[in-house]
């Protein structure tokens, strides 16, 4: 993998992406990194890729906009300079040194850390230490108002509860529907609902009335005793005797 | 100053996963004499936290042995009964001696298993003997620890149920909630 | 002769499976003046077998490094990390906190999927917050247990790290340009 120049092992595999590929063909200069001719990496790049498409290698698509980038920048240095084109050319091939630089200082790093003594290779703990431990103990923590207010909570729960329901003002279905047939013998024109409950009632007893007698209708209607009327959702409810 | 095959003979101890012979620390430390290493790393750690201790006839490192009791700690934590914790516990107050069923007869809940372990481990509550009833079921009663936790010179000395009324502490949460409301909007105006 | 508490520091050192903080350290030992006890222990096992190092906050005893070949275990070499692991861990530990598009960046290439699960499940890289700006990415650090296993006693001591930082080597390649292009313009002028 580091033999460099024309011995490079032409495995497209090997390489982790193409700055990792420009990084060995950088150092096959054996300059200093920032004394690399960038141009020439450019050729090393391109004849590198010639060789993999003449042999019939597999290319993966980053290498190859890698190569097209290259092939840019290559023109773009050997032309005469156009002060108008941003950014300029050696704007482009410095960041790539830079680029290159970065990922070479971190792979030198790495292998320095990798080099260290490491623990469980080089370095040892004690195999079988005797450990150490810490045992919790729980101190509780409760005073009497919690103890008396729990059992006041358990006594309400569990004390024999006594419901009472009021006694509501009703009128039930049967005294309904007895109502509205009678009413509604005398009813020839359409008469809204509210004609055939008991008058001077209000509040709840006049909605048990109302509630009651809307059943009492709709029975009377499945009857054919009855016909009703609506204009729309919750419009007043009509209904007289069939005709 | 400590020699050199001292020095590979001690690191070979440290490192090993249990005592050595003769021969085992020799084979990592390489030739040399073991016994003349051991004698002078037991002399040099007598008395330091760490001693060399020959058993039969190998060899390790151990702590010292009177400074067992450094490497257990006991570490106490301050923790909140849970409810049903502290509900067990008044069940058992105020109705004791108590079988596990009663209390979760009066509770209308199954106790779980780890409550009452929670209050006898805090040293509140402890069996008091068998029921002469079907099934012999084991009773709770409360500990003197119990009493002087919570400041009672006796079990007699706990509100008993008119107190509790009196105090508000029989009304359904929600009721008291609601009377406190109202207090409280009779203070704001 | 060694004093009680250098003692006790000793064998609680001696006894734990792995590196201590000063806190528990004392939580052991009692109270006592555990850094001035440390000093005295580092000094007492310089150049000797075993010695006492620093590991970030924390402290152990290891074998000491020049006896590596008495004791190398080739049978249980680690699984070796893949050169995409190695280069990705140094960058966070370089960089720390890194993000993925960092890394990504300086690498020229995606991480794989396995990289960083590699790092962490070895305990040496852990999820270190997330940073803020757009998409707030997850950054990345490394851990204590990282400084153990490459005996470092800081990120101060990562190999290089001051010069790197010097040469400008662990700024973004955005910052080193324009830091390049002022100083070009400054010579040019």
């Amino acid at each position: 993998m580091d033999e460099p120049g024309d011995t490079l092992t032409l495995d497209i595999d090997g390489w982790e992406g193409p700055l990792d590929l420009l990084l060995a063909l950088a150092r096959s200069q054996k300059v200093d990194l920032r004394q690399l001719s960038i141009l020439q990496l450019v050729e090393q790049y391109l004849a590198f890729m010639e060789r993999a498409r003449a042999l019939k290698l597999e290319i993966a698509a980053d290498y190859l906009v890698m190569a097209a980038w290259l092939a840019f920048l290559k023109s773009a240095l050997l032309l005469p300079h156009d002060p108008e084109v941003e950014p300029s050319p050696e704007e482009l091939a410095l960041r790539l040194q830079l680029r290159l630089e970065r990922l070479n200082a971190m792979r030198e790093a790495g292998a320095r850390l990798m080099a260290r003594d490491r623990m469980g290779r080089d370095v040892f703990r004690r195999a079988a230490p005797e450990g150490l431990q810490t045992v919790r103990q729980a101190a509780w923590q409760a005073d009497l108002f919690d103890l008396i207010a729990a059992y006041g909570r358990v006594s309400a729960r569990t004390r024999p509860v006594m419901h009472i329901v009021a006694n509501r003002p009703v009128m039930t279905l049967e005294t309904a529907l007895e109502r509205v047939s009678l009413l509604l013998g005398e009813t020839i024109e359409w008469s809204a609902i509210e004609a055939f409950l008991p008058g001077g009632t209000d509040g709840a007893f006049r909605k048990s009335a109302l509630a009651s007698s809307f059943v009492a209708v709709l029975e009377l209607a499945r009857q054919g005793r009855a016909e009703l009327k609506q204009q729309a959702p919750f419009a007043p409810l009509y209904l007289r005797r069939p005709a | 100053m400590i020699d050199a095959y001292t020095r590979a003979v001690e690191a070979v101890l440290f490192a090993a996963d249990g005592p050595l012979s003769i021969d085992a620390i020799r084979a990592h430390a390489g030739e040399g004499d073991v016994r003349a290493a051991l004698v002078e790393l037991t002399a040099h750690y007598a008395g330091r936290g760490i001693e060399l201790v020959r058993r039969g006839e190998r060899w390790h490192f151990q702590t010292a042995a009177d400074l067992a009791h450094l490497l257990r700690r006991d570490r106490e934590e301050q923790r909140k009964l849970s409810r049903a914790a502290i509900e067990t516990l008044a069940i058992i107050a105020y109705h004791e001696p108590a079988t596990r069923a009663e209390i979760e007869a009066i509770r209308g809940v199954q106790i779980s298993a780890g409550t009452l372990d929670v209050l006898m481990a805090a040293g509140w509550v402890r069996p008091a003997g068998r029921r002469e009833a079907p099934g012999r079921p084991l009773t709770f009663a409360t500990t003197p620890d119990f009493l002087a936790h919570f400041g009672l010179a006796s079990r007699r000395d706990l509100p008993g149920i008119d107190d509790l009324r009196a105090a508000g502490l029989l009304d359904p949460v929600d009721v008291a909630f609601e009377h406190s409301e109202v207090a409280n909007r009779d203070e704001n105006a």
